[in-house]
């Protein structure tokens, strides 16, 4: 774990650590309410990002949102907050609203896109973002404005072929791609050792000729080192990164999945234990950036901002059924 | 006989399968321990071990080309694609490699496997997990395409699949997996041929040639019709490749009047060769247009439900398009 | 105005859209100092550099991801695909990812790339170098698909295509590549407009509607059974998806007898969607039934040349179904 | 370069070594009489495997044909000669005659197959067979009689996803296969810069946890023990390796190719200095297994022996026309 004097040479400020610390407060609440919802009826489906939070709003911290792009996956919510999208616009999306920003309520959620944001559209098939992150990589190289691409997935998308060709492209044409694979050791129910063969996802870097770094996606702040880093190199024309944070799936695959039909029930009661926000929490804590109160009232202002999401969706209008076949093509 | 649901049925032609023949063996995502996303393989695993029902890396590709190996060294592969979208990643595997293998080998080489995948809309899974892609493979000769609509119909079709020489697309409408219950044969009683389709409805007025869950709303909107005074005959394909050409001009010849019913983007769907086919072979027995209902040519159905809805034909709309051929 | 080969009509497209639009970029295996397998992208890595026309690794998947990469940053990239057979390691990304991006995002993301590849048979390929694709494609909502059969098609559609806001899937006829020259105009004067048919040859017996290769043999067809008396009204579709529907129904109004005339595999072609709408549009006006004369349910085109002119159709069974359809 | 002693120590027999040999003299007079029909306008399209003759003699002289498996790829006429092929099959394949064993003139030359070797049939495309290759493996792990799967390929084909899900499912499930591959370091046009990110081809065996290796293509007795040595594991359920060959590509691609239009002059001038036949020659006449004379009546022989073969190719009948939609189903 990052000590405090680690934590405090990366150069990271205050508001930019409480920041982050509210995103990740912000995915946590939002999930919260979203399986409240769920329960009632009220909305579809959940992919849940709980025990990957801190990983992902360390990522985007470690970037610039508003520069750089961004192929997010379907888990992730603190990441897609972090880019700029609203508790409202993503209350939005898990109702399938026509204000939905990603899609208009076409795609199931966590499917992020905004153009203006430089969030690329994703769809919910696993792998096929990497080696287009690698096109974008060569197309931000060849403007030479130092922009950077960042493309994240589980570890089960290792096992695509895609990732491979991705990976390989970026390299031989040192794209500015950051590759950051958030490994919660499972793939729906297939664990990782019947995914990836070999040493993890890390390791295959070697493979590549770039640098592969494994870190503890619980800690903020070596995932923020981690990212800044291969951010560096991208920025600096020295190619992409492979880093690999490990976290814990909290929840099982999706609202579809319970894990419990194939997981051992000591280790997800272990594994219960290590949910990463209090160790954020208690990291800023030791810095003396976060106080109880301090921890309250920005929980309390999530509460009602989820609120107000949450009306503010429930009440808005569904997509007209008149407009099925928009966007089929630029003229549609 | 007991009765199933259609993924119990599923479930129950692999078990037989299994049983009967030590060759077979399941392999996908997900399909061991959990028994697939579906549970389609449930308790397999438990019941044949994990070599006989074996969770792959998630990567169709591999996937495919690992049971085609195994059908090379002799074992008789199910392959699972979670879902039907996802069997483009192994688009390579299946249609230039598993299909044109006995072609390329002058017969040499056989590759007898089933890719089973669940497949259609109405489940709200949004664009990646409703798509129907039956039009791809069909277009593919060395394979052959499968899509029941019934419990009993994918069982007995499966175990067929199964006993196949050749590699067999099976695609399972996923908005009727638990949609209904009916009595289903154990063993080889449960058989069916594949390339046979069924008449499931008589009707002397028009006839509509549907599969997969638009069997289902093609037989409520014929129901409706019967009220008018419009009798629908019913056929559901079964098999679209090969398809029961002479079951489906039989019918056609009678009644005069032929829709064909069917989910998929309408321009370039598998209906398109069957109203081509007919329209060839009918032309002196019709007295409408050979005409297509079809899914709208927009991706596929999208997660909110008003737009879910307004992409799947509904009984209302198969019907309008079958009362106008009836009046026509 | 010069004379031009169909290939090098490719080769002045891309040069004149690439010296147009700095956005223009060209990428696949070996389109840079070889120029491309068949030479369609020669002397374009000497005069725009070696980022313009970049040399990729041999993998098809990547190729479509890094053009649809390009494409978000605001490129116009140009992916070769070597042969048409070898787009199917690149399915995915094709018709999950490119085809889907605008719809999938209500409209906020668009995909303007073109993904060229030599289609079809004829010149000793074998099964992996000479099989038709277009029916694949064509089935994919928020594609266009593009096939000519001229110098001036193939340049001014491909100008189209560089420049048309959605993806191109753009298929040139590989036998036709040398087959003959013919005078081609140069920058915007030689732009045509996708989605319009030509009508190369006007009579009034029959209709026969194609596209790709078989237009010449179509032609020659035509020419032979206008000494028997029989005039043959002839339609290049020329682009496949938006196709011109009008344009045909034109010509079969006026004709009553119409023949879609395609290489590919004949199940599930993209002549049985033609054929379809057509056989419920012109209902009333025909007078013999819609026909297809199509290639062979076998995969592709074998190597023995004994076999290969087994599959494809020559000019005397395209007249032979032509004159059938007359004397109807 | 292998010694005397590092040869002798290996325990191949001087049989063994000659046959091998004699693969590596037929493959190559059997290319030659190819160009010369080819010029002549007798065949219509070559592939050469000048250069790779000796790698690949001495990977199939470590395995055992009728045992194994072997899924070959469009280079590889030395590989299929010493699974069994005869001179006399390869050139009716050459003149895509009806009695061609791989397909009976139905795919280009070079798509060897035929079920009774052990040689599964491969198509043009670039990559499939490796991931296929893997699942015959497991296959072979099931019936766990010792037998393994060869599958080969050029450096190019590394690039393709299916590599990568090809070796990772292999070595997850310990399957008992060999990759092994050619690298001439070109893919038609695109040299290995292009084409492979990082150290090479072998360096990506670790990825995956596997043995890599690279050796010398035109060391027989290297080779020989590389396979040796990556069989030995298979057969023990040790898993896979991953082999590299490193070889010349003394032709153009393929006779649709000339390589002088993308390649320096001076390196291809140097490169053909390098042919493997002198070196194996050497090597064998070192250890006193080959005389001069021993030499010219293998060539002779083999000579006469392609007289033959073309003889006989030439007068077969082509495929009869109307068997064209024949085996597209199993009843058909
Ligand atoms: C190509 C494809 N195959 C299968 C699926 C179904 N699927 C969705 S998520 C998932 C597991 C992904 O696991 P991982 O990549 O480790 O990410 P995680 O969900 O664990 O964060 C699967 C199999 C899919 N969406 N796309
Ligand atoms: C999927 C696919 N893409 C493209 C081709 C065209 N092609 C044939 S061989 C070749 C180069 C292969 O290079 P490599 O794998 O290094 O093998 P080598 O020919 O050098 O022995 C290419 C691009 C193909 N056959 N298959
Ligand atoms: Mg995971
Ligand atoms: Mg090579």
């Amino acid at each position: 774990m990052t000590t405090t004097a680690d934590a405090l040479a990366l150069g990271l400020s205050r508001d930019q650590a409480l920041a982050a610390y509210t995103t990740v407060c912000r995915a946590r609440a939002l999930d919260d309410r979203r399986f409240l919802l769920n329960r009632a009826g009220a909305i579809a489906f959940i992919i849940s990002p709980r025990g990957h939070e801190v990983a992902q709003a360390a990522a985007i911290a470690a970037l610039q949102p508003g520069r750089d792009r961004f192929c997010l996956y379907y888990r992730d919510f603190a990441a897609a907050l972090a880019c700029g999208f609203t508790s409202a616009e993503l209350m939005l999306s898990a109702f399938a609203r026509a204000d939905d920003p990603s899609s208009g309520g076409r795609q199931t959620p966590g499917n992020f896109g905004s153009r203006r944001r430089g969030v690329i559209i994703g769809s919910s098939t696993v792998g096929p973002q990497i080696p287009k992150a690698a096109g974008i990589g060569l197309g931000l190289k060849w403007k030479g404005e130092g922009a950077l691409c960042y493309v994240s997935f589980g570890e089960g998308a290792t096992s695509q072929g895609d990732f491979h060709e991705g990976l390989n492209f970026a390299a031989i044409h040192s794209c500015p791609v950051v590759f950051f694979c958030e490994n919660n050791h499972w793939a729906i129910s297939v664990p990782q050792p019947l995914q990836v063969a070999g040493a993890g996802v890390a390791a295959r870097a070697a493979a590549y000729g770039i640098p592969g770094v494994v870190v503890a996606g619980d800690d903020f702040f070596a995932v923020y080192r981690a990212v800044a880093e291969a951010a560096r190199r991208a920025r600096a024309g020295d190619g992409p990164s492979l880093i690999e944070a490990q976290v814990l799936r909290l929840q099982s695959h999706s609202t579809d999945d319970d894990q419990r039909s194939y997981r051992d029930p000591g280790e997800l009661a272990a594994e219960a234990e290590h949910d990463p926000i209090p160790v954020f929490q208690h990291q800023l804590e030791e810095l003396g950036w976060l106080s109880e109160a301090e921890d309250r009232r920005i929980r309390a202002a999530l509460e009602e901002e989820i609120d107000s999401a949450t009306a503010l969706a429930e009440a808005a209008p569904d997509p007209d059924p008149s407009t099925l076949s928009r966007h089929v093509y630029a003229d549609g | 006989m007991a009765e199933r649901t259609l993924v119990q049925a599923v479930r129950d032609a692999l078990a037989e399968e299994m049983e009967r023949d030590p060759r077979v063996c399941v392999l996908g995502e997900d399909v061991g321990l959990k028994g697939g996303v579906f549970k389609a393989t449930e308790g397999l695993q438990a019941r044949f071990g994990p070599e006989r029902v074996m969770d792959t890396p998630l990567a169709e590709s591999s996937i495919v080309a690992v049971a085609q190996g195994l059908a090379l060294e002799g074992y008789r592969p199910v392959a699972e694609i979670q879902f039907a979208d996802y069997s483009f990643p192994a688009f390579n595997q299946i249609v230039n490699e598993v299909a044109r293998i006995r072609y390329r080998s002058n017969g040499d080489f056989g590759c007898p496997l089933v890719i089973r995948a669940p497949t259609g809309g109405g489940v709200r899974g949004g664009l990646y997990h409703s798509q129907s892609v039956e039009a791809f493979y069909c277009h593919v000769p060395g394979l052959k395409v499968v899509l029941p609509s019934t419990p009993a119909d994918a069982k007995g079709l499966l175990k067929s699949a199964v006993r196949d020489p050749d590699p067999v697309i099976f695609l399972e409408p996923k908005k009727l997996y638990r949609a209904g219950r009916e009595e289903v044969a154990e063993g080889d009683g449960a058989l069916r041929r594949l390339g046979e389709a069924a008449l499931v409805r008589a009707g002397r007025d028009v006839t509509a040639i549907t599969y997969g869950y638009l069997r289902v709303v093609t037989l409520q909107a014929a129901a409706r019709l019967q009220e008018e005074g419009i009798e629908v005959e019913v056929v559901d394909l079964r098999t679209l490749r090969p398809w029961d050409v002479e079951t489906c001009l039989g019918s056609v010849r009678r009644t005069g009047r032929v829709a064909v019913v069917y989910e998929a983007n309408r321009t370039g769907g598998f209906g398109a060769e069957v109203a081509a086919e007919l329209a060839e072979r009918c032309f002196e027995s019709l007295d409408a247009p050979v005409t297509r209902l079809a899914g709208p040519d927009v991706p596929a159905m999208p997660f909110s439900p008003a737009l879910e809805q307004a992409f799947l034909p509904d009984a209302d709309r198969i019907a309008a398009g079958l009362r106008r051929l009836a009046r026509f």
